[in-house]
């Protein structure tokens, strides 16, 4: 199998420093807040680190053009699915304004959870009895 | 040489533990097919206890919750042990290496593999019947199968470990498809059952992974409350329609493109003629398949989708009906100048044609949003589905049986008993679901056990016909088993329909253990009966 | 039907030659990929829907998780993918003993990640951020948004799907291992080796999308 | 012809259902014709071409297109097709947008009887009341699992899913009494969960909806829980001749009075008033042996009057059966 191509290691290394390079961008630009850019820029980030890592890690840019149409595929049918089902989802209220919304948008056992501090604590005493007998009905 | 024509893939080698662990393609179709025919009869029987119970309008038979348990696994074992192994599993493992010339398939031990696979979720399923059974309906549409105190989880598993049986099979048929030809065996030259096995397999491996995560996310839901489709936990009923149709209706076509396949292949042979249109045939195949993942909403027009989405599936749904049409068109007109010959395969196709027709085209009623919402979940729908499975997929698939019966078994069945058993079939068949189109126009609700007096008659009239078929399809099966008794064997080099792909030209019948004595040299297409002269051969 | 006496002995009856064998694993192996990206893609369907439905909510929900547990477990695993391809390079160049050391190496970074894993979900378990109806957590910063359940839901499936595909890909790497160091696997045939690789790219890829999905929008 | 026609669709009821009933004749006559060419095609060449005894097998023709039968094969469905969906879709959108004058009516589905809540606060029970020649605006909901509300007549059919809402709509054109079928799968009584619509003239409407609810403080008690029984659905799981359906009969219940009845986790208690008024209003406390715990609560759904007067129909049971 020596005819296979074998990459050189400079290309693997350059590889695995643009990932690390894409990662802290990723990071970094998280702190910002760009409002509804912050996800494009993420996932933008992200299907490029994907896109590196299929095509050098996982050698479909020397492969048989095969296995880079099967990947493709996946993710064709993928973006199909997402999308035909947010054709659903996103638009429910379009016609008759009740269907938007459901009924109750807090799951009734909510109601019965005490509130809590940032280590998952109840705040109060009187709460915590309560709260234990709850988790020992469970 | 002449101890060579003996030995063939059912003697040799011998012994039990040479079956259950062996590697040979035929060998694991034929235990798909012992397995597929064991859950047959059993949803079979299933379906005749719920004929028995709606003969009469009240619960004369059976209460509600039996007929419930009854209609739900007879729908998830026709479905899931059933017709989705069935083909691809059976026909397709026998044939698919022997058509290409290989020696075996791809992937032999995960062939083997997923077969075992099927068999440990068949045992889920048999398990969730004798613990008590599961009442959801094989569609497990929550918040009821998150609530029902039925088994709902043993058999959710089961459904998700066949899945990967199906995708293990899938994807050893694309790899086998793409990899294992004969040179010079190129894409246009390959048997349509082939083309057929590929868009079926290209399903299997996109769809199925999701009803796999699905029945996951079911099974989560019963135990952790996880709130994605229990709308008492902030999930959504509807989302779960979405995940589970966007496998089953994919799934469809697992089941139907298979038997285009066989109808594809016994036509022109049994016509003796040039199959009309083969590129035709071969890419609405393909866009079938792809079609197919677009229109599972229609599915939902009453579940209170977006109105969006409705216009939207109802749309792309009539271009699955265009590619359809095309194949049945090309189907009737390659009997055209031919030589056709009314065998039983033959027969079995006609009627796939008759039945499949008014399948297809009852397919447009439903595919329009505001008929639809009329015919909806009532047995409109019941007979329309079971007029494209029962009537296209099970008629298709008995064909193909009938049709392979000699090349696999290497003995011939009564071919008079075979037809007439193919003429009970069909009539049996119509009697039983013509009367459910009326009854779904009427109003008549499915997965009803008892029902208004108004309906009693049809009822009554669909109970009836569906013993004839029931007794109809037993007896062309043991018609078949029949023919496997002792010195019955015809002779190895035996070709009774004239068939010219390469499983017929090229080896023995039974096939030899590794398929062929050397690998073949392709010397025409499928379907050349305009240039070579095949005698048909028929020697005990 | 035998092959003549020049064919390895790893060739299978059913193949012609090496190449044959070798490319319809790798085909095989990438339709098994296709599979594992719609396995996850449901739930990134169940992700995008419910995010739809619930923005804030999934906004107030990732702040609760610990970034920089998150960005460790990146780097990580793009390390343990440098050091998965590296092996399979090393075997190209006939360098055994490098291939070993990276394959321990990737087995090492896994562990590592599951490890680093486990140490978030037991902070998870603690405070009480656990996924559907046994969840808990009502601290100030998330007790106004409506059903975080269903990210702690999403959240858990997803991350633990994930972890259960690090687990199998630790398996199948210790089974390289032991394949390499008893000089199964060579120069001259290496599949098992590249697929196994394959498998922990995708195993890799996937994170490069739950990371941002979950810690950082 | 009328003997074919009534095995087809039944009455139409509401303003959109003859629309509807038409698409449904244009889709099956061209059906009928697109069959009879695939039929009588395939019928004619098998026998035109087949192969007799004697004949000698031979090269068959090597025809295999034709662009213009290819050409038809597409275009004709195509037109067909696109005629259909262009009509389902128009006709849909009339089902799907409510008149803004509609009443509004709100159904809740609930294993397994259906709630009508009216929009002057009246309530029925399986019996849902409306004017006819008045659209009529449906708000969907159910209390469990998916139900799903039927109207055969109408043409016109919605799941009621639980919290969340969904709409439809009709304008019923004549007076009568009609189905309403669930058509989604809820579970053992399925088959049972039927109900009525009533279709009165807008003013019998007007007076029905006003007397909802007041009609019942001067009947006796025995009277008031037999109309009881049927209006508030009991019907639907008990019967009143000692045949078990989905819940134990009345008249059993009736027969034990004074007796122990055990339950399915091993304990039992006397039958009397109390019992019976906890079954009703707590039901999957205690859960008679034998049967499944799937009766829904009646609390809010009983007064106390109504409560009494159902125990006064139960006990009465007993003594029509000495009688």
């Amino acid at each position: 199998m020596s005819e296979h191509h074998i990459t050189p290691l400079k290309t693997y290394l350059a590889v695995a420093g643009t990932l690390f390079f894409l990662t802290a961008v990723t990071v970094w630009v998280s702190y910002f807040d760009f409002g509804s850019f912050n996800i494009i820029i993420a996932m933008g980030v992200a299907t490029m680190k994907a896109s590196i890592v299929a095509l050098f890690f996982m050698h479909l840019l020397w492969d048989d053009k095969k296995n880079l149409t099967m990947f493709v595929m996946s993710l064709m049918f993928l973006g199909i699915f997402i999308t035909v089902t947010l054709l659903d989802t996103g638009f429910r209220g379009g016609v008759n304004s009740e269907v938007e919304y459901p009924i109750n948008n807090r799951a009734t056992f909510y109601d019965s959870l005490p509130l809590t501090d940032t280590h998952g604590h109840p705040v109060d005493e009187h709460s915590a009895d309560q709260h234990g007998e709850d988790e020992d009905h469970h | 040489m002449a101890e060579n024509q003996k030995q063939n893939y059912l003697t040799h080698p011998k012994g039990i533990m040479s079956w259950l662990l062996t590697l040979d393609h035929k060998r694991i179709g034929l235990m798909y097919l012992f397995g597929g025919i064991i859950f047959f009869f059993l949803g079979g029987v299933l379906a005749l206890g719920m004929r028995l119970e709606l003969a009469a309008p009240g619960n004369d038979f059976v209460s509600n919750d039996t007929y419930n348990n009854m209609y739900t696994l007879h729908g998830a074992i026709m479905i899931f042990l059933f017709i989705i192994p069935a083909i691809p599993g059976a026909l397709g493992n026998i044939l698919l290496p022997l058509m290409l010339g290989a020696k075996d398939v791809a992937f032999p031990r995960l062939n083997l593999a997923s077969f075992y696979i099927y068999t440990i979720g068949a045992l889920f399923v048999m398990y969730t019947i004798i613990s008590g059974g599961v009442d959801t309906g094989w569609t497990f549409y929550t918040p009821y199968s998150t609530t029902s105190t039925s088994n709902v989880i043993p058999m959710t598993m089961g459904i998700f470990v066949i899945g990967f049986s199906s995708i293990l099979t899938g994807l050893n048929f694309i790899a086998t498809i793409h990899k294992m030809r004969i040179p010079g065996l190129t894409w246009y030259k390959l048997p349509l059952f082939v083309w057929a096995l590929y868009g079926t397999s290209l399903v299997q491996i996109t769809a199925t992974p999701v009803i796999a995560i699905t029945m996951v996310l079911l099974i989560l839901e019963r135990l952790l409350g996880i709130g994605i489709f229990d709308p008492a936990l902030g999930g959504d009923p509807v989302l779960y329609q979405h995940f589970f149709w966007f496998y089953s209706h994919p799934a469809v076509y697992i089941m139907i493109l298979p038997a285009f396949g066989i109808i594809s292949e016994i036509i022109p042979v049994h016509s003796r003629k040039k199959v009309w249109g083969y590129k035709f045939i071969a890419f609405s195949t393909l866009s079938i398949a792809f079609i197919g993942f677009l229109v599972w909403g229609h599915h939902m027009f009453t579940s209170g989708q977006s109105v969006f989405s409705q216009i939207v599936f109802s749309f792309i749904t009539y271009f699955v009906g265009i590619p359809t049409g095309v194949k049945i068109f090309s189907w009737m007109l390659t009997m055209y100048k031919g030589q056709v010959s009314f065998t039983p395969p033959m027969l079995y196709a006609l009627s796939f044609l008759f039945l499949f027709t008014i399948g297809g085209l009852t397919g447009i009623f439903l595919g329009a949003v505001a008929l639809d919402i009329h015919l909806h979940d009532t047995y409109f729908v019941v007979a329309h589905f079971h007029y494209v499975m029962q009537g296209g997929t099970i008629i298709a698939f008995l064909g193909g049986l009938h049709h392979w019966w000699p090349k696999s078994m290497g003995t011939m069945y009564n071919q008079t008993v075979a037809s007439i058993c193919c003429l009970g079939v069909f009539l049996g068949f119509n009697g039983t679901f013509f009367p459910q189109f009326l009854l779904g126009l009427r109003g008549m609700p499915r997965r009803y056990a008892t029902y208004d007096q108004q309906f009693a008659e049809l009822h009554n009239y669909s109970s009836f016909w569906s013993g004839i078929l029931g007794l109809s399809i037993f007896i062309s099966i043991m018609n078949l088993l029949w023919s496997l008794r002792k010195n019955n064997k015809l002779d190895p080099g035996t070709n009774p329909w004239g068939g010219m792909t390469l499983e017929w030209t090229h080896t023995t019948s039974p096939p030899h253990p590794h398929n062929f004595e050397e690998e073949p040299v392709l010397e025409h297409g499928p379907y050349d009966y305009d240039k070579v002269i095949v005698e048909p051969t028929f020697k005990k | 039907m035998s092959h003549d006496n020049s064919s390895p002995k790893f060739l299978q009856h059913h193949f012609h030659d090496v190449e044959q064998q070798y490319e319809t694993a790798k085909l095989g192996m990438w339709a098994f990929i296709l599979t594992e990206v719609l396995t996850f893609g449901g739930l990134f369907v169940a992700y995008v829907v419910y995010r739809s439905w619930y923005p804030e909510m999934f906004v107030g929900a990732n702040l609760l998780l610990d970034v920089n547990k998150g960005l460790l477990n990146t780097i990580v695993l793009i390390t343990s993918s440098l050091t998965m391809v590296l092996a399979v390079w090393a075997i190209q160049k006939k360098n055994q003993k490098l291939s070993l050391f990276m394959l321990i190496a990737t087995f090492l970074f896994a562990f590592m990640f599951l490890g680093i894993k486990y140490l978030e979900y037991s902070h998870k378990f603690e405070v009480g951020q656990l996924p559907g109806e046994y969840y808990s957590y009502m601290g100030p910063e998330i007790a106004h948004l409506n059903n975080p359940h269903i990210f702690f839901s999403i959240y858990f499936i997803m991350t633990g799907l994930h972890g259960l595909h690090v687990a199998i890909g630790m398996g199948l790497i210790a089974w390289l291992i032991y394949a390499t160091a008893k000089g199964n696997l060579n120069s001259e045939y290496y599949t098992p080796m590249e697929m196994i690789g394959i498998f922990w790219h995708l195993v890799d890829l996937i994170w490069i999308y739950l990371f941002p999905l979950f810690y950082l929008i | 012809m009328d003997r074919l026609t009534e095995y087809l669709f039944p009455k139409q009821v509401s303003t959109f259902a003859a629309d509807i009933d038409n698409l449904f004749y244009f889709i099956f006559y061209s059906s009928i014709v697109l069959f009879a060419i695939v039929v009588l095609g395939m019928m004619y060449l098998a026998v035109k071409y087949r192969f007799k005894k004697g004949d000698e097998v031979r090269l068959t023709s090597s025809k295999d297109h034709s662009n213009i039968l290819e050409a038809l094969f597409f275009i004709v469905p195509l037109i067909l097709v696109s005629i259909t969906f262009v009509w389902g879709i128009k006709s849909y959108l009339q089902m799907i947008i409510v008149p803004d004058d509609a009443i509004e009516i709100k159904v809740t589905g609930q294993s397994w009887f259906w709630t009508f809540d009216y929009p002057d606060g009246g309530t029925t029970l399986n019996e849902l009341v409306v004017p006819s020649n008045t659209p009529i605006k449906i708000v969907l909901s159910s209390k469990d699992v998916l139900h799903s509300f039927f109207i055969p007549v109408m043409r016109t059919k919605m799941d009621c899913l639980p919290n969340r809402y969904n709409v439809m709509w009709f304008d019923a054109q004549e007076e009568g009494v009609y189905d309403i079928l669930c058509t989604e799968y809820c579970g053992t009584g399925h088959s049972q969960m039927g109900a009525k619509v009533i279709v009165m003239k807008p003013a019998q409407y007007e007076a029905y909806v006003a007397e909802l609810g007041s009609d019942d403080e001067n009947i006796p008690l025995d009277e008031l829980g037999a109309k009881l029984y049927t209006k508030k659905a009991c019907n639907t799981c008990h019967t009143l001749d000692g045949s078990a359906l989905v819940g134990p009969s009345y008249l059993q219940t009736s027969q034990m009075w004074g007796q122990e009845r055990v339950f399915d986790d091993g304990s039992s208690t006397l039958i009397d008033d109390n019992y019976i008024r906890s079954s009703i209003l707590e039901p999957q406390t205690q859960i008679v042996a034998g049967y499944q715990g799937v009766m829904p609560t009646y609390q809010g759904l009983l007064n106390d009057r109504e409560l009494d007067a159902l125990i006064a129909f139960l006990k009465s049971l007993q003594e029509d059966s000495q009688i």
